[in-house]
Parts: C-alpha cells; sequence; structure tokens
C-alpha cells in the first residue's frame, strides 16, 4: 500500500479550479517528482494535501487514514511536512527558532534534530542566532528544509527547491534530498528542474491542465519526447 | 525644572500608551485588522477592577488581577462572537465590526456606572516632594510595574514555545499552520496578553486620574500613534513609539493649552507618516 | 393629528440631514473605498461655519456678519473641501488604514479646538441664535438639498468618473497601469463627499438653530452615518438614503419608548439604544454585509 | 508599421539598458540589457526567481531601479510613474489577472481609454452631452473588442465571476481599448485551457499584425513562445543570459543548463538525451 495517494482530486482556492483530477500515489521511501508548465497545479496539488485549498471532490488518503478537506496544524500532526517554495521561513524569527517552530508538535527532546539539521546544512550553525530574513536565498531554503525536518516527517512535500537558485546551491540541494531519502523518508517533490529532479526521482508524474498527463519512472520520463517539448519547445 | 517634571509625567503616560499600544499591535500582527475597541476594552477593565474594589472591599491592587482575568476572557468571548466569523472577510470589515464592539461596550460601562467621575478609593493622596519634584507612589508603581510586564511580554514572545508561535503565526499566518501550530490557541493567547494589557493600562490611568466611561476612548488615539510609530504588527517597537508619543504630549503642556495634549500625538504622528510612512522604529522590509 | 404631522415633518428633516451625510459617505467609501471615520469633522465645520457667518453680532464668539443662509451653505461646503484637500494630500497617498487613523485623529482635533476656543465657538455653551425657518420651510429646503445632492451623486456615479473611481477601489495597481492617476481620484471622492458633510452640517446648524460641541461626538457625528450606509448598502445611494431613514427611524422610535422610562434611568436608556445601534452594525455585518440594497451592477450614462 | 517589417526596424523601441535592482540584501536584476524591436512580439522566458516580473515592474515604472536607464521611443523614461508611462503608450499586464472584480466585463473595458472628459468630476456631473459623445465612441469600441475576444456572454457579469481564462482575454481586451506602443504581458498564457490559448494566441499575432502593438511576453508555455515570439530573450539570476531566435537559443548551452539544471547530477542517474 502506498504511504500517500490522491484519488482524482479537484479543487482550488476560492471559486475557481485548478485541479481538474488529479491522482498520484507516493510509496514507502520513494522520491516522487511532479513536473509541468506553470499553472498546470503542481503547487496547488501539494497544497491540497496539507489542507491549504479547497478540495471539492476525490480523495487524499495517507498512510491509510482519509485527511481529505483536514486541518492544515492536523496534517503535520501525522508527520506529513511542507515547504512552500516562497516564505518558507520566518523572517523575523532566528535561524534556531524557525527550528524550533519545526518541532512545535514535539513534546521531547529534540536536541538530536537539531544536530542532524547543522550536520546536513553546515552553514546553518554560524547563523542559528541570526533572522532567517536575514539569508540568502539558499540558505533559506536550507533553513526552510531544516524547518520540515525537525517533526521526524514521514512524508516530505517540496514545493520548487531550487528555483532560483544557483547551480552550485541546485546541486547541493538535491544531493540533500537524496540524502534526507535515505534515512527512510518519503518525498514528494514539484520542481522546474525537470532532468535534475528526473535524474533522483523512483517516479515522475507530468501535470497539464490541473490533471494527469504522464506518468513513469524518471529514466522514462526523460526520454519522452513530449516532455521534452513541454520545457524546450522540443 | 518644568521640563523634568514634564518628563516624569510623560513617562507616567508612555507606560499607559505602552500598555495598550503593545496590544494594539500585537492584535494587529496575528489577526491582521486595526482593533478599534481596544480603547473601550481598557475602560471596561478599569470598571471591572471598580466593581471588584465596591463589592469586595478590597484594594485596588487585589482587584486589578480580577480584572485582568475577566477582561481576557470578554476579549475572547467578543472574538469568538463577531471577530471568528469575519475572519475570512477583509479588514476594513473586521475594523468596522470593532467600532461596533467599542460603542457597545463603551455604553455598558456607560449604562451601568453613569457618566460622572468617580475614584477607586476616595481621598486625595499627596505626592512626595524630592528635589523640587512631585510624584506620587501610585504613579511610582504605575512607572515600574509598567516596565516589569512589558519586559515580562518581551521574556514571553521570546522564550516561550506560545510565544515564539505567535510571532511565528505575525511571520507568516500559513507557514505557522504548516508548521503544526494550532492557530486557533494563537488567537485565543493574543487577546488573553491584548486583553490583560488593556485591562491594566486602564487601572494605572484610573489610579492616575480617574474612572470615566471615555477614559480608554481618550487613549486610544495614542495606543495606534504609538503603534504606528513602532512600525504596527511591531509590539516591541510600540514601546519606542509609545514613549516619544507620551513624552511629547507632556512636554508640549509646556507651551499650548493641556486640553490639545491628545492632538499632538496625532500631529506628531502624521508628520512621521510623512517622512517615514513605515514608522521609524520599523525595519525597512520588502 | 397636528402634532403628528409636526412631528413628521421634524422626523424627515433631520433623517434627510443625515442621508446627506450617508450620501458624501457613500461617494468616499461605497464608490471609491476610502475609509473615513471622521465624519464628524466635516460635518462640525459645516456647521459652525454656517452659525457663524448667518448670526448676527456676538461678543461670546466671532461672528457678526448676518450673512444669508445660502451664503453659509456654500462657505460651509467650501470649508469643509479645502479642510479634506489638506488631510487627503497628506493621507491618500499611504496605506489605506491610515486615512482612518488621521481622519479620526482629526476629528478629535475638531471637536477639541469647538470645545476649548472660546472667542471662535463660545466653547461648550456653543453658538445661539442661528437664524431659524419655521419647520415647513426647513423641510422643503431638507427636501430640496436632499434631491439636489441624490442627483449630483447619482450622476458622478453614472460617469466616467464613477467608473474611474470604482477601478481604483477595486485594483489600484491596474488602475496605474491603465494610465490613472489614482491620488487624483481619490483626493477629489475625498472632497466631494466631504463637501456634502459640511453641507449637512450647515443644515443640521439652521435645523437647531443651535450648535454645541456634544451633537459632533463620535456616536452622531460619525459612527451612525457608518451604520446608515453599511445597512442600507454601502455603493447603492438609493441604499444610502433607506439606511438613513431607516436607522434614524429605529433611533427615533427608541428616543420615544426612552421618554416612558423614569428620569433616574435617563443615562441607562441612551446608553441602551446606543448599545442597540452598535449590536445592528454587528449584525448586518456578519449576516448581510452587502446591506439592504447592494450596489447595482450596471452604471455607465445612458437608458438604464 | 505592420507585422512584415518586424525585428528588421532600425531603432528599437524599447530599451533596457544596464537595470540593477536590490530587494534587501538581494540583487534580483543585476546589470539588464536588452532592446525591443518595433512591432516585434519579443519573449521573455527564463527559470522561476529569474527577475523577469521584477523587470516588467521596473520597466513599467512600478519599481525604482537602483541603477540602469529605460529609454522608451528614444526617449529616457526612467522612474517616471506608471500614468505617465502609459500616457506614452506602454501599458502593462499582471501575472495574476488584475481585473475589477465588482465592475461588469464592459465597465472594465470602458475605464481604460484616458484621459475621458468624463472623467473629470464637474464636466461628468454637468456637461453630458460632450461626455455622452465620446462615452459613445468608447462604447462602441468596446463592443468591438467584445466581439473580437467572444466575450459578449460575459458581457454584463462582473470580471470577479470570470474564469482563469476568460480573466487573460479581459486583460488583452483592455490592451484593446488603448493605443498603446508597447504592451508587456506577463504569462498571458498560464492557466488558460486549450481552446482560449488558441484564441488568445491569434488575438496577440493579430493585434501585432493589424493594430501595430509591440509586444513584450513573458511566459513559460515553449509552444506558445515558439508560435509567436521572435526573438526570444532569456533571463537567468538577475541578467539576460542569451537573445535571438528560438532556434539559437535552444541550442545554447547556457540556457540549457538554467533551464534543465547543471547536468552533472542527472547524468550520475541516468544519460540524457
Amino acid at each position: 500500500m502506498s504511504l500517500l495517494a490522491l484519488e482524482d482530486v479537484r479543487g482550488g482556492y476560492g471559486e475557481v479550479d485548478v485541479l481538474n483530477g488529479v491522482s498520484l500515489t507516493v510509496g514507502e521511501g520513494e522520491i516522487v517528482v511532479v513536473i509541468g508548465p506553470n499553472g498546470a497545479g503542481k503547487s496547488t496539488a501539494m497544497k491540497a494535501v496539507t489542507g491549504l485549498v479547497n478540495v471539492r471532490g476525490g480523495r487524499i488518503v495517507f498512510a491509510g487514514e482519509d485527511i481529505t478537506g483536514a486541518r492544515t496544524d492536523a496534517v503535520a500532526r501525522r508527520r506529513v511536512c511542507y515547504v512552500p517554495q516562497e516564505k518558507n521561513v520566518f523572517p523575523s524569527l532566528t535561524v534556531e527558532e524557525n527550528l524550533e517552530m519545526g518541532a512545535y508538535l514535539r513534546r521531547d527532546d529534540f536536541g538530536r534534530e537539531l544536530a542532524a539539521v547543522f550536520d546536513l546544512f553546515p552553514p546553518l550553525k554560524d547563523k542559528r542566532r541570526q533572522p532567517a530574513g536575514s539569508l540568502s536565498g539558499g540558505q533559506r531554503q536550507m533553513v526552510a528544509m531544516g524547518r520540515a525536518l525537525m517533526l521526524q516527517p514521514r512524508l516530505l512535500l517540496l514545493d520548487e527547491p531550487t528555483a532560483g537558485l544557483s547551480p552550485k546551491f541546485r546541486e547541493m540541494i538535491f544531493e540533500r534530498i537524496q540524502a534526507i531519502n535515505r534515512t527512510g523518508v518519503s518525498v514528494l517533490l514539484v520542481e522546474q528542474n525537470a532532468r535534475e529532479a528526473l535524474g533522483i526521482a523512483a517516479r515522475g508524474y507530468v501535470l497539464v491542465m490541473g490533471r494527469n498527463r504522464h506518468e513513469g519512472s524518471g529514466a522514462l520520463l526523460l526520454a519522452d519526447r513530449e516532455v521534452a517539448t513541454m520545457f524546450l519547445g522540443g | 525644572m518644568d521640563i523634568v517634571q514634564a518628563i516624569l509625567y510623560g513617562l507616567i503616560l508612555s507606560s499607559i500608551f505602552a500598555l495598550g499600544a503593545v496590544g494594539v499591535s500585537l492584535i494587529f500582527g496575528i489577526l491582521r485588522f486595526a482593533h478599534f475597541a481596544h480603547g473601550d476594552m481598557v475602560t471596561l477593565g478599569a470598571y471591572l477592577a471598580l466593581a471588584v474594589v465596591t463589592l469586595g472591599q478590597v484594594s485596588v491592587w487585589l482587584a486589578l488581577p480580577v480584572a485582568v482575568l475577566v477582561t481576557a476572557g470578554a476579549a475572547i468571548a467578543v472574538d469568538h462572537v463577531v471577530y471568528r466569523r469575519l475572519r475570512r472577510t477583509r479588514p476594513v470589515i473586521l475594523f468596522l465590526a470593532s467600532v461596533g464592539v467599542a460603542f457597545v461596550l463603551r455604553n455598558l460601562v456607560l449604562g451601568i456606572w453613569g457618566p460622572q467621575n468617580l475614584v477607586y478609593e476616595p481621598g486625595i493622596k499627596l505626592p512626595m516632594q524630592f528635589a523640587g519634584l512631585r510624584l506620587k507612589i501610585d504613579q511610582l508603581v504605575i512607572i515600574v510595574a509598567s516596565i516589569a510586564l512589558i519586559s515580562g511580554l518581551a521574556l514571553f514572545l521570546r522564550m516561550t514555545k506560545i510565544g515564539k508561535a505567535m510571532r511565528a503565526m505575525s511571520d507568516d499566518p500559513d507557514l505557522a499552520r504548516v508548521s503544526g501550530i494550532d492557530t486557533d490557541a494563537v488567537v485565543r493567547w493574543t487577546w488573553v496578553l491584548g486583553g490583560a494589557l488593556a485591562a491594566t493600562a486602564g487601572v494605572f490611568h484610573a489610579l492616575d486620574t480617574r474612572l470615566q466611561p471615555t477614559l480608554g476612548w481618550d487613549l486610544l488615539l495614542g495606543f495606534f500613534a504609538a503603534a504606528i510609530l513602532g512600525g504596527i504588527g511591531r509590539p516591541m517597537g510600540a514601546i519606542a513609539g509609545a514613549l516619544v508619543i507620551g513624552l511629547a504630549s507632556e512636554l508640549s503642556t509646556l507651551f499650548l493649552p493641556p486640553v490639545y495634549r491628545s492632538a499632538v500625538a496625532f500631529v506628531l504622528m502624521i508628520a512621521v507618516l510623512l517622512i517615514r510612512p513605515t514608522g521609524i522604529f520599523a525595519e525597512a522590509r520588502r | 393629528m397636528e402634532s403628528l404631522l409636526g412631528f413628521g415633518i421634524f422626523f424627515v428633516s433631520f433623517a434627510g440631514i443625515y442621508a446627506i451625510l450617508a450620501l458624501g459617505l457613500n461617494v468616499q467609501w461605497g464608490y471609491t473605498g476610502l475609509f473615513n471615520i471622521g465624519i464628524a469633522a466635516f460635518f462640525a465645520v459645516g456647521a459652525y461655519t454656517a452659525a457663524i457667518l448667518t448670526t448676527p453680532e456676538s461678543p461670546n464668539h466671532l461672528g457678526g456678519f448676518g450673512l444669508p443662509m445660502i451664503a453659509g451653505f456654500v462657505v460651509a461646503m467650501l470649508v469643509a473641501a479645502v479642510l479634506a484637500l489638506a488631510i487627503g494630500l497628506i493621507t491618500l497617498r499611504l496605506r489605506e488604514d491610515y486615512l482612518a487613523i488621521a481622519s479620526i485623529g482629526l476629528a478629535e482635533i475638531v471637536r477639541l479646538v469647538l470645545k476649548n476656543e472660546e472667542w471662535l465657538t463660545n466653547g461648550t455653551r456653543g453658538i445661539t441664535a442661528i437664524p431659524r425657518p419655521t419647520s415647513v420651510t426647513f423641510f422643503v429646503i431638507v427636501a430640496v438639498a436632499v434631491l439636489v445632492t441624490y442627483w449630483l451623486v447619482e450622476r458622478a456615479r453614472r460617469s466616467p468618473w464613477g467608473r474611474t473611481v470604482r477601478a481604483v477601489r477595486e485594483q489600484e495597481q491596474a488602475a496605474l497601469a491603465a494610465g490613472k492617476n489614482v491620488v487624483r481620484f481619490r483626493l477629489e471622492a475625498f472632497v466631494f463627499g466631504s463637501a456634502l458633510m459640511g453641507l449637512a452640517g450647515a443644515l443640521y446648524a439652521h435645523f437647531q438653530g443651535f450648535v454645541g460641541p456634544e451633537a459632533f461626538e463620535p456616536m452622531f457625528g460619525t459612527f451612525i452615518v457608518w451604520v446608515m450606509l453599511i445597512a442600507g448598502g454601502s455603493g447603492n445611494n438609493r441604499g444610502a438614503l433607506v439606511g438613513a431613514f431607516l436607522v434614524w427611524g429605529l433611533y427615533a422610535v427608541t428616543g420615544f419608548v426612552a421618554t416612558l422610562v423614569p428620569p433616574e434611568f435617563a443615562t441607562q436608556a441612551s446608553a441602551a439604544r446606543v448599545v442597540l445601534v452598535g449590536v445592528l452594525l454587528i449584525v448586518v455585518l456578519l449576516y448581510r454585509p452587502e446591506g439592504l440594497l447592494p450596489e447595482s451592477r450596471r452604471v455607465g450614462p445612458g437608458p438604464d | 508599421m505592420n507585422g512584415a517589417e518586424r525585428s528588421q526596424s532600425a531603432t528599437p523601441i524599447l530599451v533596457v539598458d544596464g537595470i540593477e535592482l536590490r530587494f534587501g540584501g538581494i540583487r534580483a536584476l543585476d546589470g539588464v540589457n536588452l532592446e525591443v524591436g518595433r512591432g516585434s512580439i519579443t519573449a521573455l522566458i527564463g527559470p522561476n526567481g529569474a527577475g523577469k516580473t521584477t523587470l516588467f515592474g521596473v520597466i513599467a515604472g512600478f519599481l525604482r531601479p537602483s541603477r540602469g536607464r529605460v529609454v522608451l521611443g528614444g526617449e529616457d523614461v526612467t522612474g517616471l510613474a506608471p500614468p505617465r508611462l502609459f500616457a506614452r503608450g506602454l501599458m502593462r499586464t499582471f501575472q495574476i489577472p488584475a481585473v475589477y472584480e465588482r465592475m461588469t466585463v464592459l465597465d472594465n473595458l470602458l475605464m481604460v481609454p484616458g484621459p475621458q472628459a468624463g472623467e473629470n468630476l464637474l464636466t461628468a456631473v454637468f456637461a453630458s452631452r460632450a461626455v455622452n459623445r465620446e462615452e459613445k465612441a468608447f462604447r462602441e469600441r468596446a463592443e468591438r473588442v467584445i466581439a473580437f475576444l467572444d466575450l459578449a456572454p460575459v458581457r454584463d457579469n462582473y470580471a470577479g465571476q470570470l474564469s482563469g481564462g476568460q480573466k487573460k482575454l479581459l486583460e488583452l481586451g483592455r490592451v484593446m481599448m488603448t493605443d498603446s506602443k508597447v504592451v508587456l504581458l506577463d504569462e498571458p498564457g498560464a492557466g488558460v485551457n486549450p481552446t482560449l490559448m488558441k484564441k488568445l494566441t491569434d488575438s496577440i499575432r493579430r493585434l501585432n499584425a493589424e493594430w501595430g502593438y509591440t509586444f513584450l511576453i513573458i511566459e513559460h508555455d515553449m509552444d506558445l513562445v515558439a508560435a509567436l515570439c521572435d526573438p526570444v530573450i532569456v533571463m537567468a539570476e538577475g541578467k539576460v543570459l542569451a537573445q535571438g531566435p528560438m532556434a539559437s537559443v535552444r541550442a545554447n548551452d547556457a540556457v540549457r543548463e538554467a533551464y534543465l539544471g547543471s547536468r552533472s547530477v542527472a547524468e550520475r542517474v541516468v544519460a540524457g538525451p
């Protein structure tokens, strides 16, 4: 059985539907990537899982439980941790406080996770007392991912973690995602950098116009002519 | 010497402005609207203390914690009945609703206690004299207690889990939800703190002057001026704003009729807005 | 019977004054989205201007011009407009909440001045001996003023000007991108609405024959006008009229009930009336935020 | 000037010269240089965060650059306010369609031309004849635009009730109400279904060829870009990376790098095509 399953999900913000029937699954321990042109509903599909979007049709199941329309903090309680693309840190809180907010639901000692995040993203250690708003884009992304890791997620939702980052940073982020995954965390990844993302993913989905268009293994999608066209016009 | 005396009085006023403005700023940061009923929450707190004093025959200092608790409870209740249902609408609608709440609160107070001036304890307290300056014990307590309370709040926001969650939600409500923060609880805490500080400001101001149904209303402009000067939504900035407004108001009495004290605060705020629309103590962001 | 008619005339005249205030606010808030919570300032300035210009000489305050009423009306509108221009120039380019704070501050300052500058206003004792036409004449004057005001604001609403200020209300950025001078339109709407409020003030002065600072407290100067507009339907001029008459009617009825209360409870009775108005506002916001008559969709000149 | 002469024109209508812009510590635009030829449909592409929309903000006067110049039709217009730029023939649309929600589709169109005689409050109230005459002309134009864009069924609906794609059409309709020389379109294709998309591209092409508008278009849909635009300008990390016809841009290594990401990680797992 898969860890996360979206079954024919429809919905959007306000009155307008952005999702017109999206289905996808993430298996235990898998990295799954969602690609597609802007406006295809990739981010919206991810937000639907977190309860930030009005779902008007279909079902979202996590670990055997129906979480369709659940409250956002209740989804986090199931250790589904979401990292938005923009506005993914609390700018006036320090780096360390940002990470503490990630552990908000935990009552036990989270010193070990804190140390692990600093190991994973060494630059953060020196900046732990700085407000996150003063960091560069790449460092913010590290804080954002670190925040999500503090809850020992079962499933990590990453929305374009490499958007606007330099190639060096991008490469590093992708490596870290693989490292996180190796510790047993399942990852659902929305990406514009299709090739790299498909490279690290077990499987991928292509969304167009709020619907599934293609799915398959990373290599398969990379070789697909239509997918290539979508991103570079052939 | 007059100047030093005016500064002293200015500090008392600043303390009261700070207690109210911090609440206004906190509520603005988390609930994203200008809480117009804040002045009348201050009034409510002051009169609740009076009720405890008269019914329980106790000193005002014993009545204060009771008034604080009941005001905080009232704030949560009003939020539950009115503001909560309007959260999805625009901020101006919430603001307008708080105008309605303000008039209801003020006139409940007026209906129950009447329009006349009241005091907690009859009799005149003579000020202490030293080095030509006059200061009553109560006034000293007001200044010291306000500093203690606001430092306490600052520590609360810095050190406690819920305090940090409040700052987080003020930064970004959606990201707070995503992190598993129960935002309803944060909202309740905001009203508890805002209400408690408002009630304290009310009791303090009534101690320093007298009880009057428009007591809080007369302070409201000062709260907003201080909060805006400090960069609205940044509670600690409001303290600096309150100092400026309080001191300027009292110092103005040296060359203007004292009745224009509150007008000075307002004119000062407009002047600052012209030069720096985000407030003088706000960091430039974005 | 006669007294009933007399009361009717009195009621409609008073409600008419509030109707003009509500129409002025509708231009500002309903059309343009300007949050003016200092209506009392413009109302009061209009009233005092008319009072000072039309009264005979008095040692107690500035005056002795003894001008005709019509001059009072015109100058009252002008003074209110100039005041609005000054405040608008300062705040209308800033965030919307700043106009709110600035306008309420202005109202407080105006009230302080009225109370304390005796040479100008005779302080709390107010200005008396303002020319007072008979109630029937006054009724006609108010009726004409309301009709003319309604005609003006309705024509403005249906004109391209009305369309553009609504666009400014809806989407400032897009209006800017379409080349509209957003600040100018806001300023015009603010000045226009405030001038109407000044006119309402002048009417009020002649209606009462007396002006004092209490009439311009936030409750009667500002707040009740908001309740009228929101309850009637913001953006809709007929809504503003309906709201003014309905809310004022409600208030008058409760006032009648209050006279039945023993005098020792007079304070409680008047407080209860205000509480009622406050609750009314909250209930409208919660259950019918668009008011009784919502903004009509079709605008623009031509047959409708 | 019509579409046939595009790109051959000697003087560019819009020149962006060394624009820099900082937000806080981040340099959003890092010395952007580009030219838009008179009568062209120029595309501006690049990964998210490259600074495309920010550049639009600078060109249209919504943001003030810390350095550099914007030259429109030979005149330096750097730092002019949006209404002034509009008066000089520059119109922009927004990524999220900025329609006037509580106004009808017709009114959304009618408010665009300017300055209108009826926008003067006194004229509007007291001199209705002149206003009505002018208004009649605007209405005729608006009706033509509505017919052109097939918006007739929703003519009297509130714009807030339109679908995302219809809002995009309405934005284009607002452009058609002006005699702009240069039009900046921010992602006209985002969230538009295929039928509307065809309508949209046809409209843009006709507006270019028949009405003489020059377009600068931010777009992620490469089909749309390939079909419509020449030349294509690629931005990444606040700079212009490449410009030229679509074919040459596609072949550019730096562009592939920026769009597809560095090949190293990917190639470790699968071989690229």
